[in-house]
């Protein structure tokens, strides 16, 4: 359980405890008959789903992922729980100790919220918004690909190269990502581009 | 004479009829503490000894506080006592007349004291309950100790837990058993209530149960007599 | 593969059992339904198990556990014991087997077994606090404990745990709000090789029969399934591959019962206790009715009188 | 992976080797666990640690890391030697009866052709013997000294029993056993899998790890069967999709590859690439390339890419070195000639070797900009972590830059499993802050640059600003927009040549498969392979029908596999010459007199004749190949090559030290251990463990919790030597770097004895590092060596040398 929720639900139980006692000096009433349901309230009840598969190996689990709030109706969504789906041929609802505990890493304390930048010899990232991030990289890509781009090599063969700026893509991005991300850096005559597949 | 019977602050008033300075007011306070944590004691381990006295646990707010609360009660009533048996204990020694109060012990039951040798401040059942008292006062601040998970659960194994756990309760038991015959016995001989409320007995009383120490008494304010010493109020 | 429970309801359906269903209420007695649910039991199969904490992962997800960030300490059992946050646990030994000389690396997942005489009810002071519905599972009921950690004792298997926060007794619910539903325990439905299945305890029984069959079938010949009688069986059990030697799996006991202190604290003390001191207040009134009080007589005043008055009583 | 996890369930033996599938994998390995139960199958896991797989193995037996090419080669040599080989299997379906060019030889652990300046190989007699018909010879009786069988056996000879021991350091006994239950599989009625992953890819001879155990799998008739196959499980859950779609230096979606600087034209570049048959009626499926190509060019530029300009051929870079992979990028940077990097979802700081080498070649960007939806060592190298990260800020004059992305329960799309099945997923949460999608990002930098140079002008804009960008919210496509130029549409209608009032394509229809793709810019499609994923039926990778039709694990209907929905590659296997299954207990397709029929869709034209047509379509002799041919660096058999720092010399080549086709880095070669060296006497090796997923879970609580410490791991004996206790600290260090962990003493690691020495192992995971919620720890990387395999640069983790000393912890 949470300890956090917990300590104050005994804190307000410790109040109820000393109201309890003065009456209980009255007649100790009621106090053996103190009743409390022992089985939790299905804490999946009212929640959307939403099919997934699990953002961490190539076995692809497939998952459930449960919230508050749809997006498909426009609405804000938290998600409070995910689960292994059953009806995936591949892990029929099991999940692996990183699957498990997926939610973790969706609600990191470490996720990126806002655009970040560090400056030469700095010791902090200062927020940036996301316009000038943007501008500021641009700007870096053609000013160096118009410095270092080769467009013929010394044997007069055309090669539209640029290697002096790189591009490391991620694994675990979608198809779609990864195909927008190869038009985008690739029309830059980009060769200096790798993908996680090795380590 | 040796005169261990007599302890600080006794003392004997002349007068009609006589009163005898039995308990002075350090000691009635130590006493009534100690008295009132063995209660709440008894009901606190109780409550959780057996179901059917479980309602007690609303005395103390509920399940959890009384679990709370009776070690530290347990602490108090350990210093407390501490403290009381140093006050008593050297008029608490075993002494020859005790062994003929013990043969006679039909009598003593009868009342029939008159058959019964002088006694000093205490009678061999009041040691035994002062002896009892300590001893099992002993084992139970032991064995709380070890039952004591909020401090010191990782000291002991679950089995000398279990062992502590059956020798605590059967220790309350012999303890609670005591503390009756104590309370019943200031109840049956009447005028022994004021030595733990006023601090004063009677003369009379006092001859009759204690004869011994009064005489002591009378003997050391003879023999103190420049100095008299006010009365313990 | 044993079929699993289909996928979680999110639209509210009425529980399987209740309140209505309990087999036993600790410091309480209460009449049991007639009508007893089916058993329902978790089957740890050692002999599948890799170790991979999938369990341990889904139990603190599930159950809103917040476990603090440990330690190495010279093996992969972390944390290194159960907690009040971890009601699971993946326990690892290495074993050489003495008959082949290879090594065996027994991982063996800890926690409640949900046993069918449990130790914890029996030695619970709080009513209500601990209860046991008719399928077998037990759970304790936080509102009404009060963390004397009597059931700590009563454990014949060392499992609960005390809160240091809320000063309150957990241990696995065999993911009661799960069963109710329809849904097999977190830790079973997250485990990847269903080292951890969950279905009726007949079920699960004769599952572990051909399971055993299989671990003959590879040389385990004293492969066999840990239903300890000495607690009429639980709703817990294990495949061993080494049945004939439970204690070779971190400590699992050999021969577990409810401890024979915690018997005759929880049975004759309690009542003989209950005897001796009635006993002795009833005494006490027998005999001021028969002896009357012991009273001080004017002639014992007088007596005293004339001794302080230095004069012969 | 030939076949697909669930595919496992139907197999006799399980090699695990090169992997630990119980630990990475534990969902798939469930698969392994079902074969075990319901069909008795056995688990035999090989590896220098007693791993959580080992743990449920039926057999298990030690090897020391590296040596698992001489390891295979013996049992392939063991296999030979009595018997066990499935011969209607090896002669009709691999290249064993073709004939070898003379002047191909083996000598000294070397091929012909081998130049030790280029560190490189002319590989020009490394191919078969073509006849006066023009297709390659055979010899069908095997009689032939230079057919490929016969070459095969002359090259494992001398991987004996006892060769194989001194070198790997597996008891005799142990190997014989591993060998005698692999040879079972040789019968029609039996088949085993390879599963395997980082631990044989992990090696400066990874590829040739890899090719050994296919080979051994050819020779048993292993591959195209349920059951059986190679099964890389692969890392992360979509690097199958990104290295499908060609993410890397040199690659074109759908495993085409960019021209070099030698192919200075579109013609030229075509001449080598659409391979004709090796043998009469054969499928060559190469000879589609250039209808992939154009079709790819056209999905890139639009209307840009006419046949005038060869579809806008030139507006793709060539290449003038073999890979600008990452090594090959941080050598650069670290030699001052990189700028800008940009790091997109990857921790290279943790993930690559030699970290001192990583630190300061990053210190040399002028700009690292990284997407990431979480905190990253890469995003924080300039950050001073006392020990963990001991820099200087202030020296530091990198600019950085973060974005914030959001992760995978926030977006939609497909990703690639190992066995090749697209799966759709939905999002289904808010992205925290102001995080945005990946494709967000590289839109808005995509626009940002067109308008630049539609503005300025400056260095070859065209491919820019004619980027074919055809999206309604151009500053967001969205992922069906992208995934139907994945699967490909049809340009401008194609009618029917014998009737042209028919049409056999529509303009702006999606394309139904890869079959009606063309060459005359007809149709676009941005990688073949994927198409059939997005027809005019519909979103095929969304489905989720699990039905399974006789339980045989290929589930047809569920999302959509590529190629063409096949789940089993090279399922022509499955039957013999005759198109009858080898096993009819575990049919997979078969040969019903007119066309093929069963539970896969068939890699072969479903009417084309099992006689005629192999089952090995992208090779052009239409099997399989037990010689290479010149498709490897190192030649066309397996070598047993030590890793580049070896406890020993190398046992069949003592002169050759490493790989000897690996590239290596000058500056690199000074920080390798000597081999056997002193200094560094102990083999160390490093992994992941289950509870964690590389370096991403430390952002995890609960993942912290279940493994919460940098340790490494050592045997008793090696402790005892040291006197090291187990849960102390000690250090470990190699030539490029010392880190301070908590130690395991288990029984799981013991020394192995290698030509009659003690090699003791040191296993060191990998996870740890200063951001996250985890412990801080070390990061493996500080210890490993900067080089790769020699094919595809995967960087040698698995085995290096370090030392150990018992220590006191690190000074905070």
């Amino acid at each position: 359980m949470n300890m956090e929720l917990s300590r104050r639900q005994f804190l307000g139980t410790a109040g109820a405890g000393l109201a309890g006692t003065t009456l209980g000096a009255l007649g100790f009433g009621g106090v053996e008959e103190a009743h409390a349901a022992a089985i939790r309230p299905f804490k999946l009840f009212n929640t959307t789903e939403t099919r997934n598969t699990c953002t961490y190996c190539s076995v692809a689990c497939g998952i459930i992922i449960y919230s508050k709030g749809d997006l498909k109706k426009g609405e804000k969504a938290d998600i409070t729980h995910i689960e292994g789906d059953v009806d995936h041929p591949t892990n029929r609802g099991t999940l692996c100790p990183k699957g498990a505990a997926l939610l973790d890493i969706v609600k990191s304390e470490t996720r990126l919220q806002h655009p970040m930048i560090r400056r030469a010899g700095s010791d902090k990232f200062e927020r940036v918004s996301w316009d000038e991030a943007l501008n500021k990289i641009a700007r870096a890509m053609k000013d160096d690909r118009d410095k270092n781009f080769i467009a013929k090599n010394a044997d007069g063969v055309t090669v539209n190269r640029w290697n002096t700026t790189g591009f490391l893509a991620a694994s675990a991005t979608t198809n779609e990502t990864a195909w927008a991300t190869y038009k985008a850096v690739r029309s830059l005559g980009m060769v200096v581009f790798d993908n996680q597949a090795r380590v | 004479m040796t005169a261990y019977d007599l302890e600080p602050g006794d003392g004997v008033h002349p007068g009609k009829p006589v009163t005898v300075d039995r308990y002075t007011v350090g000691a009635r306070i130590n006493h009534w503490i100690t008295a009132i944590s063995l209660v709440l004691l008894a009901i606190s381990g109780l409550a959780l000894f057996t179901p059917s006295l479980y309602f007690l646990t609303a005395l103390f707010g509920g399940g959890q506080w009384t679990r709370a609360i009776h070690p530290w009660i347990g602490v108090v009533l350990f210093v407390s006592f501490s403290i009381l048996f140093i006050r008593f204990w050297r008029a608490n020694l075993w002494k020859g007349e005790d062994n003929i109060w013990l043969t006679r012990v039909r009598d003593v039951l009868l009342g029939h004291e008159e058959r019964l040798p002088e006694l000093g401040k205490y009678n061999a059942g009041q040691k035994f309950v002062f002896w009892g008292m300590s001893l099992l006062i002993l084992v139970l601040i032991a064995t709380g100790l070890v039952a004591w998970d909020q401090y010191f659960f990782r000291f002991t194994s679950i089995e000398t837990k279990r062992i502590a756990i059956i020798v605590h309760s059967l220790a309350a038991v012999g303890i609670i058993c005591v503390w009756i015959i104590h309370v019943y016995a200031a109840i049956w001989v009447k005028g022994t209530m004021g030595a733990m409320t006023k601090g004063r007995v009677t003369g009379g009383w006092a001859w009759r149960h204690h004869r011994k120490w009064l005489r002591e008494l009378v003997a050391s304010r003879r023999s103190n007599a420049g100095t008299p010493r006010t009365p313990a109020e | 593969m044993l079929k699993p429970a289909p996928n979680p309801p999110v639209a509210p359906v009425p529980a399987k059992f209740g309140d209505q269903d309990l087999l036993r209420k600790s410091a309480s007695t209460i009449k049991p339904p007639a009508e007893r649910q089916t058993e329902v039991a978790k089957l740890i199969d050692v002999s599948k198990c890799i170790g991979c904490k999938a369990c341990q992962a889904a139990c603190l997800e599930w159950n809103n556990l917040h476990e603090e960030i440990g330690t190495f300490n010279g093996s992969y059992t972390n944390p290194p014991d159960l907690t009040p946050a971890s009601f699971t646990l993946m326990r690892f030994t290495e074993w050489v087997n003495p008959e082949t000389d290879n090594l065996e690396w027994l991982i063996r997942k800890d926690g409640c077994m949900h046993c069918e005489d449990p130790g914890c009810l029996k030695a619970c002071p709080a009513p209500g606090a601990i209860v046991q519905y008719t399928n077998g599972i037990v759970d304790f009921v936080h509102d009404n404990c009060i963390g004397c950690g009597y059931c700590v004792r009563g454990c014949p298997f060392n499992i609960p745990r005390i809160s240091k926060v809320d000063n309150k007794a957990y241990k696995c619910t065999l993911c009661s709000d799960r069963v109710a539903v329809g849904q097999w325990p977190a830790c079973a439905k997250a485990c990847p090789t269903q080292a951890i299945a969950f279905g009726t305890k007949e079920d699960m029984k004769k599952h572990a029969a051909e399971r055993v069959t299989d671990l003959k079938s590879r040389g385990y010949k004293n492969a066999g399934l840990y239903d300890p009688p000495g607690v009429s069986g639980t709703h817990v059990m294990y495949v061993l591959q080494h049945a004939d030697k439970p204690s070779i799996y971190a400590g699992l006991p050999d021969n577990p019962r409810i401890s024979p202190i915690v018997e005759a604290w929880k049975g004759v003390t309690k009542y003989v206790g209950m005897g001796v001191m009635g006993f002795a207040a009833v005494a006490g009134v027998f005999h001021y009715l028969i002896a009357g009080a012991n009273k001080v007589t004017p002639e014992d005043e007088a007596s005293a009188e004339k001794l302080t008055r230095g004069e012969k009583p | 992976m030939t076949n697909s996890w669930t595919d496992i369930r139907n197999t006799d033996l399980v090699v695990i080797m090169g992997g630990n599938a119980a630990e990475a994998h534990p969902c798939g390995f469930k698969w392994v666990v079902e074969a075990k139960a319901n069909r008795g199958a056995k688990l035999v896991v090989v590896d220098p640690r007693f791993t959580r797989s080992a743990a449920v193995a039926d057999y298990y037996a030690p090897i020391r890391q590296g040596s698992d090419i001489a390891f295979l080669s013996g049992v392939i040599n063991y296999c030979i030697q009595n018997n066990k080989v499935q011969w209607d299997y090896v002669k009709a379906f691999t290249n064993a009866t073709y004939i070898v060019k003379e002047g191909f030889a083996y000598k000294d652990g070397l091929f012909t052709g081998y130049d030790e300046e280029k560190r490189d190989y002319n590989r020009s007699t490394w191919d078969y013997q073509i006849g006066p018909d023009g297709y390659a010879m055979v010899d069908e009786t095997l009689q032939d000294p230079r057919c490929v069988w016969n070459l095969l056996k002359e090259h494992v000879s001398q991987y004996t029993p006892e060769l194989v021991e001194r070198i790997t350091g597996t008891p005799k006994d142990k190997f014989l056993k591993v060998a005698a239950m692999i040879g079972e599989c040789s019968t029609p009625t039996k088949t085993m899998t390879s599963m395997y992953a980082l631990g044989w890819t992990q090696h400066s001879k990874g590829s040739q790890n890899i090719r050994t155990m296919a080979m051994l799998q050819l020779i048993l008739g292993n591959i195209g069967v349920r059951g059986g196959g190679m099964n890389a499980l692969r890392g992360h859950s979509n690097i199958q999709g990104l290295t499908d779609i060609g993410l890397m230096s040199n690659m074109i979606p759908g495993y085409l590859t960019l021209a070099t600087d030698k192919e200075p034209d579109f013609n030229t570049y075509m001449s080598t690439r659409g391979f004709k048959p090796l043998r009469p009626n054969q499928m060559s499926y190469w000879q589609n390339y250039k209808k992939f190509m154009v079709s790819f060019l056209k999905s890139m530029w639009g209307p840009a890419a006419t046949a005038e300009n060869n579809f806008a051929f030139d507006w793709l870079p060539k290449m003038d070195v073999p890979a600008y992979d990452i090594l090959r990028a941080f050598e650069l940077m670290k030699q001052g000639k990189m700028n800008l990097y940009f790091c997109q979802g990857f921790n290279p700081l943790q993930a690559f070797p030699n970290r001192g080498k990583l630190t300061e070649a990053l210190s040399k960007l002028k700009l690292l900009v990284i997407m990431d939806p979480l905190q990253t060592e890469t995003a924080r190298f300039w950050e001073n972590h006392g020990v963990y990260n001991n820099v200087d800020p202030a020296k530091i004059q990198t600019e950085v830059i973060q974005l914030p992305t959001t992760c995978f329960a926030e977006d939609e799309g497909s990703l690639v499993n190992s066995g090749r099945w697209l799966q759709w997923h939905w999002p289904a949460g808010s992205p925290p802050g102001e995080s945005r999608t990946d494709a967000w990002i590289m839109s808005q930098i995509h626009l940002r640059l067109k308008e630049m140079y539609k503005k300025e002008g400056g260095a070859l804009p065209d491919p820019i600003v004619n980027l074919y960008w055809p999206y309604k919210d151009p500053s967001e496509p969205t992922p069906e927009e992208l995934t139907r130029e994945l699967n490909g549409y049809v340009v401008s209608d194609v009618l029917d040549p014998n009737d042209p009032t028919k049409k056999l394509l529509t303009a702006s229809k999606q394309v139904p498969n890869f079959g009606v793709l063309r060459d005359d810019g007809s149709t676009a499609a941005g990688c073949w392979i994927y198409s059939g994923s997005f027809t005019e039926d519909g979103n095929m990778m969304a489905r989720r029908d699990n039905s399974d039709p006789d339980d045989t694990g290929a589930y047809l209907k569920w999302s959509f596999a590529w190629p063409a929905n096949r789940r089993i590659i090279y399922n022509r296997a499955s039957a013999d010459i005759n198109g009858k299954p080898w096993d009819d207990t575990r049919k997979l397709l078969w040969w019903d007199g007119a066309k093929w029929t069963g539970y896969d869709v068939p890699d072969i034209a479903p009417t084309a004749k099992p006689q005629d047509v192999g089952p090995f379509i992208m090779n052009p002799e239409g099997v399989s190949r037990l010689f290479a041919r010149g498709m490897m660096r190192e030649g066309p058999f397996p070598v047993h090559y030590e890793p580049f720092e070896s406890p020993m010399v190398n046992l069949v080549a003592p002169k050759i030290r490493g790989n000897p086709v690996a590239r290596v880095f000058k500056d690199d070669f000074a920080q390798f251990a000597e081999p056997a060296s002193k200094e560094f006497p102990y083999a160390a090796t490093s992994y992941r463990l289950t509870e964690h997923f590389h370096y991403w879970t430390k952002n995890n609580h609960v993942n912290a919790v279940l493994q919460p410490e940098f340790f490494v791991e050592i045997s008793e004996e090696l402790a005892k030597e040291k006197s090291i206790t187990n849960g102390g600290w000690v250090r470990v260090w190699s030539k490029r770097g010392s880190v301070f962990a908590k130690v395991y003493v288990t029984k799981r690691i013991r020394p192995l004895i290698c030509d009659g020495k003690p090699v003791h192992v040191v296993g060191i995971p990998i996870h740890w590092g200063f951001v996250g919620a985890a412990k801080k720890g070390f990061p493996a990387n500080v210890l490993t060596p900067f080089v790769g395999d020699a094919n595809i640069e995967t960087p040698e983790f698995k085995a290096f040398l370090v030392n150990i000393e018992p220590s006191t912890g690190p000074v905070a």
